[in-house]
């Protein structure tokens, strides 16, 4: 056994040198995210969206003077605070990371940036953290996130059903803080409108079988199905159940259940179901859309744009502040984000570096349509959607 | 210890500095504090299983009960909580409780099987109906309570360091309650069975929302040390880290992490003292005895089931302590998080890869372990590349294995148990 | 009466037909665990990875099998692949016996040894899965999908209850039936068959009698591996493939081989129904069947539900410790090493 | 004088790694014929017997049968070479039927093994009543006959018994040494180790006595019950 210590200790050796190496040379930003673990399906999707704006940056050769820039992506595992802290402690004191695109699930998001972002100065963008918790944590001014917080959001969901004339619901969410965060922030704006909700039901992503769940909801009736989950775990299952028993046909979708591969395994089910997700316009999302399908990455993955914009808005603020230090350029984010100034769009970041350059003002719109509100998220304009023959259309904007 | 103990040591040691000395001094002692942490959860394996070949698949359950208990300790009470519901949720509780007691009281009594098992069955379906008639509306009253940030009771708003005691302490009654249903089971009964109550106490930290705010998470837990950007205010700090020549940041990062290292070294040393003592003691001859030949030891007149029990209890209330650092350490109570193959599968690989039996090898296997859970992902993404250097750019298997390459991590945890239970079945330091 | 049907076939839609299916699964599962515990002693640990494997091959296959072409009608062509999916996993676990679990065998380790080589085993094939096919989500399902759906059959019966029938659940169901059929059959009929049950009663007098100990374990982890894949295809037909939720499916597995008692083929199968059941009945809100049932001024206003979804799974867990605490080798008495 | 059916010789040997049990013990049975084991307890009874069917290690001595060297054999290979060996405890399959427990202690052959079913069931014609019972359900007496049938399944030439009458009643005890006369009649050779010393040496032709793994005392059963020093010593009086 002293042997496979000794060949660890010279491959890590070995490992650390290859990486000491590259201290110099391009900007590095980190990715972290839960390549394994319980959201390790989505995550790749993620990543490709961040690389894929750090990869359009570059070969515009625009940023700071031709400096490239570098993703390194490391794993937070998603459960594993502890694994997550020392990968981002990794990326911050031996990789020098400038900032951190991520992290996903909102507990390892908060350990990371209580344990190594605040305490480094660190700049963290989260593309999916929506706890309303994080809203409130300490974090100096070193955390961003495109994701909307779940509170606004369950607001505009009931005005979406109420304006439909429904005022009966079952509720359903993932047992995780998103679900939890948007069915109570939902259900306490339906009452106060005037709506019942019937049954709130958890349900656990990456179980077996949803059958009791869905059992219960159709006991309890309503005339739609509100689903707080996400497209490719339970919130999908329990769709996929609904559907095949007949128990509801209409479902109301918030932004973690919307994307086309949801809609195209489930086809002609989902229609007349509709729902909301953050954006101003669905340009953005198009020619995102394309961008990453040629990329090879899929795009209606749930928070690949968020990823995307995530990555860009980083670069953008590094640009504008000149500077890869998160001091200098924390503050530029919301500048970045908000208007005034020309409107940004998915493909255009070699147009807004050059904007920047010459010191025009921009408003970065991105995949998602980011605007962002203190203390440094998503502010939530959200559209509205309705699923008509097998395809997501816009049908309104709130 | 031996001299292949100091020579594994001094390895483990050294591949600590040789990551910091590569990869940064930041990130080693990362890896040292959660190492500490694992260790001591790994000792609290090894008194179970090397102690009395208690193969307990539930460690889970007991490091998130060590969490639950610095969040009931050191956050500040939630006064609106406890005003809205506080004392009628104690109340119903305790009825729970009192049906519970009840109905083992009954099911003790040497009365007609039939009309036994009726009544308990009717006391506690009963019961149940009450229990939940006096709980829901105080938990609802709690709930409703600033949802997004409170919604819950709140701790005792005491020192944070107190809740790794207490944390020992929970998981020891929750270990008792457990053992004395549990521990008459057989082999692998009890092993699922102890794995299922891991799942029920995660169930309800996830749900019981007015307990530990459930799924929602409760973050920014008071440390014990203080914070980095206070330091970094601090002239006094920023001035004595000129000294060093270091720059207020990394001085700061650095003695944080030194200052939990103390204290969680400390905690160790004790535990490990502890252990050993107890190891050589005739408690720890007996328990071996027990676990070589129960059936021998019973003959001789040893209580095993209580044995067990003491046992069972012990580890368990380790794990507990070691939940409560990590939670500490993390500055945050996420129950959503506790997953049987991070909290008790890995437990058990870093028991069997140091040495099951043995003190000082269940700590290393602690350390070990953690550095290669941490390393393997840097180093696996390496190798990737090292394979696949060979391969064009755009191939698609270059593509596929550089992606795969976190899925090392679980792989190499496999491949390393399985090569020491080959080739070193009693693990790198067999116990004597 | 039509309330009566009402009530009786809104039970049946959501609450018999998808635990029956979901109790197959788990059922066809557990046996595999239940054999492995009866024939070679030890919980394998590694057997929702074995599924995930089997289901992987079984998936690679039949992606192999529409690029040329071949489907198979109204039926999944999944189907078609199951035996070639079945085969491969039969290797990787011969293989992974020769390589590993021969070795304690030989030894004559104790039980929880191999329960301890199986985790690291459960490691590996985790971490092999992934490598292969990926993380994500795969649906392979293809064919016909439903063999009467709630319309039609509210349509056709003019109920206000639909009663669907997923063709999946329907082939879960029917292939379930067979495998235990043919299980039962061999080893009740047959010379090996009866062969491995003799082995797993007394291992030394099977030795005496001449019974080939390796040939033994060989033919167990061929029909363990037959067990897992079709458990493995089924379940990802009737849901979907992904390696997370496989690892997953391994607790209530467990829960429904200890209930039934390990080592009891029977005892696996009543376990894995009582575990499906429990989840979904504890958990049901009754209200729909009893607003049905119920005269009007009787009519719930509540849910009536007994707890929760939240704690759907623990539910199945603290029947498992019930059942233990009271019978502690489960319903069907099962062994213990 | 031809050389016995079965002779185990000179034996010396023990458990694995162990110290020695046996000290150069030699056991022999002629066609036909009964052989009894006796002594005092641990002097190496039943190791002895383990001994001629190969369960544990020789350092000397050989077990012949049919004058073949079968000293190097498997337990399993003397199977096919026409022993049997009925141990003392667990010698049935519980859970199977009674004749599923007949058909397994004839997995070897291959062919029709009715006729043989047949005469088991002549042999104990209880067993075939309880034919299509589980054997663990059995009584102590009947799950004797089920193991010495389950035996005789492979139509060995010799059957070894390891205390065939523990545990069960005198009445079924006599029963079953009845049967064990007739199965000797039918030209079986029978090796066998008992604690009813008395009992056992008055249906045998051949005793043995062995003390600390050796031969103390041989003869036939009438000589030794004969003897005083053994009877007093080993039968009690």
């Amino acid at each position: 056994m002293k042997k496979l210590l000794l060949a660890s200790a010279a491959t890590a050796l070995v490992a650390g040198t290859a990486m000491a190496e590259s201290h110099s040379g391009p900007v590095k930003i980190g990715i972290i995210l839960g390549f394994t673990g319980p959201l390790e399906s989505i995550t790749p999707d993620m990543a490709g969206g961040a690389e894929l704006a750090i990869n359009e940056v570059n070969e515009t050769g625009a940023f700071m003077g031709g400096t490239t820039i570098e993703a390194v992506r490391a794993d937070s595992t998603c459960i594993d605070s502890a694994a997550a802290t020392a990968a981002a402690e990794r990326l911050v004191t031996n990789d020098g990371v400038a900032g951190i695109m991520g992290a996903d699930c909102s507990g390892v998001t908060g350990a990371i940036l209580q344990n190594v972002a605040r305490a480094n100065g660190v700049v963290m963008i989260s593309p999916s953290a929506t706890s309303p918790a994080l809203s409130e944590a300490e974090d100096d001014g070193m955390f961003f996130r495109t994701a909307p917080s779940d509170a606004r959001q369950g607001e505009i969901m009931s005005q979406v059903i109420m304006d439909r004339g429904i005022s009966e619901v079952a509720l359903t969410y993932t047992n995780n803080d998103y679900g939890k965060g948007l069915a109570d922030s939902f259900q306490k704006a339906f009452e106060a409108d005037g709506g019942s909700v019937t049954i709130t039901a958890a349900h656990e992503d990456g179980k077996a079988d949803y059958s009791a769940e869905v059992a219960s909801l159709a006991s309890a009736g309503g005339e739609v199905l509100v689903v707080a989950g996400y497209t490719d775990q339970g919130g999908k299952g329990i769709i996929q159940a609904s559907l095949d028993s007949g128990a509801f046909d209409t479902f109301v979708l918030p932004d973690g259940m919307i994307g086309q591969q949801i809609v195209d395994d489930l086809g002609s089910g989902l229609d007349g179901s509709f729902g909301q997700l953050p954006g101003s316009d669905s340009e953005g999302t198009a020619i995102f859309q394309e961008m990453a399908t040629g990329a090879g990455i899929n795009p209606t993955g749930i928070y690949t744009g968020e990823s995307y914009d995530a990555a860009a808005l980083m670069i953008l603020a590094m640009a504008k502040a000149g500077s890869t230090s998160a001091s200098d350029y924390a503050g530029e984010i919301m500048d970045i984000a908000n208007a005034p100034g020309e409107q940004i769009l998915p493909g255009e970041l070699g147009r807004a570096l050059e904007l920047i350059e010459a010191g025009e003002e921009i408003d970065y719109v991105g995949a998602t349509a980011v605007e962002f509100i203190e203390p440094g998220e998503s502010a939530g304009t959200f559209k509205e959607i309705e699923i008509k023959d097998g395809a997501i259309e816009t049908v309104g904007f709130r | 210890m031996t001299a292949r103990g100091f020579l594994l040591y001094a390895g483990m040691a050294l591949l600590i500095v040789l990551t910091g000395v590569f990869q940064g001094w930041n990130l080693a002692l990362t890896i040292l504090n959660m190492g500490l942490i694992s260790a001591i959860m790994s000792l609290g394996v090894n008194l179970q299983w090397g102690f009395a070949g208690l193969f307990n698949v539930g460690v889970m359950g007991f490091v998130a009960l060590g969490g639950l208990a610095a969040v009931l300790v050191a956050q500040p009470p939630v006064v609106e909580g406890w005003n809205a519901g506080g004392l009628r949720l104690l109340g119903a509780l305790a009825l729970g409780a009192a049906v519970l007691i009840a109905a083992v009281q009954v099911w003790k009594r040497k009365i007609g099987g039939q009309m036994r098992a009726m009544v308990m069955l009717a006391l506690l379906i009963g019961g149940f109906f009450l229990f939940r008639a006096a709980l829901d509306p105080a938990v609802n009253a709690i709930e409703a309570i600033n949802p997004s940030l409170s919604g819950y009771l709140g701790g005792l708003g005491l020192p944070v360091i107190v809740a790794w005691p207490v944390g020992g302490l929970l998981a020891a009654g929750a270990a008792w309650i457990i053992g004395k249903a549990a521990l008459g089971l057989r082999s692998d009964y009890l092993a699922i069975a102890t794995l299922g109550i891991a799942e029920i106490v995660i169930a309800v930290l996830k749900n019981e929302d007015w307990l530990s705010r459930g799924v929602k998470n409760v973050v920014g837990l008071p440390r014990p040390v203080p914070y980095e950007v206070d330091l970094q205010r601090d002239a006094g700090f920023v001035e004595a880290a000129a000294g060093y020549g270091l720059d207020p940041v990394t001085a700061s990062t650095l003695w944080v992490k030194i200052l939990y290292s103390g204290l969680f070294a400390v905690v160790l040393i004790a535990i490990l003292f502890l252990a050993q003592r107890a190891l050589a003691s005739p408690w720890g001859r007996m328990m071996r005895a027990i676990r070589d030949n129960e059936i021998a030891a019973s003959a001789m007149g040893k209580n095993v089931t209580a044995r067990h029990l003491q046992v069972f209890i012990l580890g368990s209330a380790v794990c507990g302590i070691a939940g409560a650092m990590m939670t500490t350490l993390d500055g945050q109570l996420t129950p959503g998080s506790y997953q049987p193959l991070r909290f008790t599968f890995l437990v058990w690989v870093m028991v069997i890869v140091g040495g099951s039996g043995n003190n000082y090898g269940a700590v290393l296997g602690g350390f070990l372990i953690w550095w290669l859970w941490v390393m393997v992902e840097p180093l696996g993404l390496w190798a990737m590349e090292l394979i696949t250097s060979g391969m064009a750019a755009d191939s698609w298997l270059r593509g596929h294995l550089t992606d795969s390459a976190a899925q090392m991590r679980l792989m190499t945890m496999g491949i390393i148990l399985l090569a020491v239970l080959r080739f070193s079945p009693k693990g790198l330091m067999p116990e004597r | 009466m039509t309330d009566f049907l009402n009530a009786i076939v809104a039970l049946s839609n959501f609450v018999l037909i998808p635990g029956a299916a979901y109790g197959a699964q788990l059922a066809l599962g557990a046996l595999g665990v239940t054999l492995i515990y009866g024939i070679l002693r030890f919980s394998n640990f590694a057997h929702g990875d074995t599924m995930a494997f089997g289901t992987m091959a079984t998936i690679l296959v039949t992606w192999g099998l529409q690029s040329i072409g071949i489907s198979f009608g109204f039926l999944p062509t999944a189907l078609i692949a199951l035996p070639i999916g079945i085969a491969i996993t039969g290797l990787l676990l011969l293989g992974t016996d020769r390589a590993i679990y021969r070795f304690y065998r030989k030894q004559k380790a104790a039980p929880v040894v191999l329960v301890i080589v199986s985790i690291g085993v459960m490691f590996v094939m985790n971490g092999l899965v992934r490598f292969i096919i990926g993380v994500g989500d795969v649906n392979f399902a293809d064919g016909a999908r439903f063999v009467i759906n709630a319309r039609e059959f509210k349509e056709m019966t003019g109920l206000d209850e639909g009663l669907a029938l997923r063709s999946t659940t329907l082939i879960t169901l029917v292939t379930a039936a067979i495998a235990v059929a043919l299980l039962f059959w061999f080893l009740n009929k047959t010379r090996t068959g009866k062969s491995m049950r003799a082995f797993s009663d007394n291992e030394d007098l099977a030795l005496l009698s001449g019974i080939n100990p390796e040939r033994v374990v060989a033919v167990t982890w061929l029909i363990v591996a037959a067990l897992a894949t079709t458990a493995g295809v089924l379940y990802g037909l009737d849901k979907s493939f992904k390696a997370f939720t496989y690892f997953q499916l391994l607790l209530p597995i467990f829960a429904a081989a200890i209930v039934g008692g390990l080592g009891n083929p029977l005892g696996a199968i009543a376990g894995g129904f009582v575990i499906a059941f429990s989840e979904v009945l504890i958990t049901y809100a009754w209200k729909k069947v009893l607003v049905y049932l119920m005269p009007e001024n009787l009519e719930p206003s509540g849910l009536v539900q007994l707890l929760s979804t939240d704690y759907k799974f623990a539910v199945s867990f603290a029947i498992l410790i019930i059942v233990l605490l009271f019978k502690p080798t489960g319903l069907f008495k099962g062994q213990s090493v | 004088m031809a050389e016995p059916h079965l002779i185990g010789e000179a034996m010396t040997g023990g458990y694995g790694r162990g110290a020695d049990i046996l000290h150069g013990c030699t056991l022999s049975v002629d066609k036909g014929e009964i052989a009894v084991i006796v002594g005092p307890n641990g002097a190496g009874k039943s190791t002895a017997m383990k001994a001629v069917f190969g369960m544990l290690n020789l350092r000397s001595g050989s077990v012949r049968i049919g004058g073949e060297d079968i000293t190097h054999l498997s337990p399993q290979d003397r199977v096919a070479k026409g022993m049997a060996f009925v141990p003392q405890t667990s010698n049935i399959f519980p859970s199977m039927t009674v004749e599923e427990n007949l058909e397994m202690g004839a997995f070897l052959r291959r062919d029709d093994i009715r006729p043989t079913i047949e005469q088991v069931y002549d042999l104990f014609p209880i067993l075939r009543d309880k034919r299509r019972q589980a054997a663990g359900e059995l009584s102590g007496g009947q799950r004797q006959q089920v193991a010495v049938g389950r035996a005789l399944m492979t139509q060995p030439s010799v059957l070894m018994l390891d205390e065939p009458t523990a545990g069960v009643s005198p009445i079924v005890m006599d029963e079953l040494f009845d049967r064990i006369i007739e199965v000797a009649r039918a030209g079986i050779t029978i090796l066998m180790v008992e604690q009813n010393a008395r009992q056992a040496l008055e249906i045998a032709d051949t005793g043995y006595v062995l003390v600390q793994g050796a031969n103390a005392y041989t003869g036939t059963g009438a000589e030794l019950m004969a003897d005083d020093e053994v009877r007093r010593t080993f039968l009690g009086g």
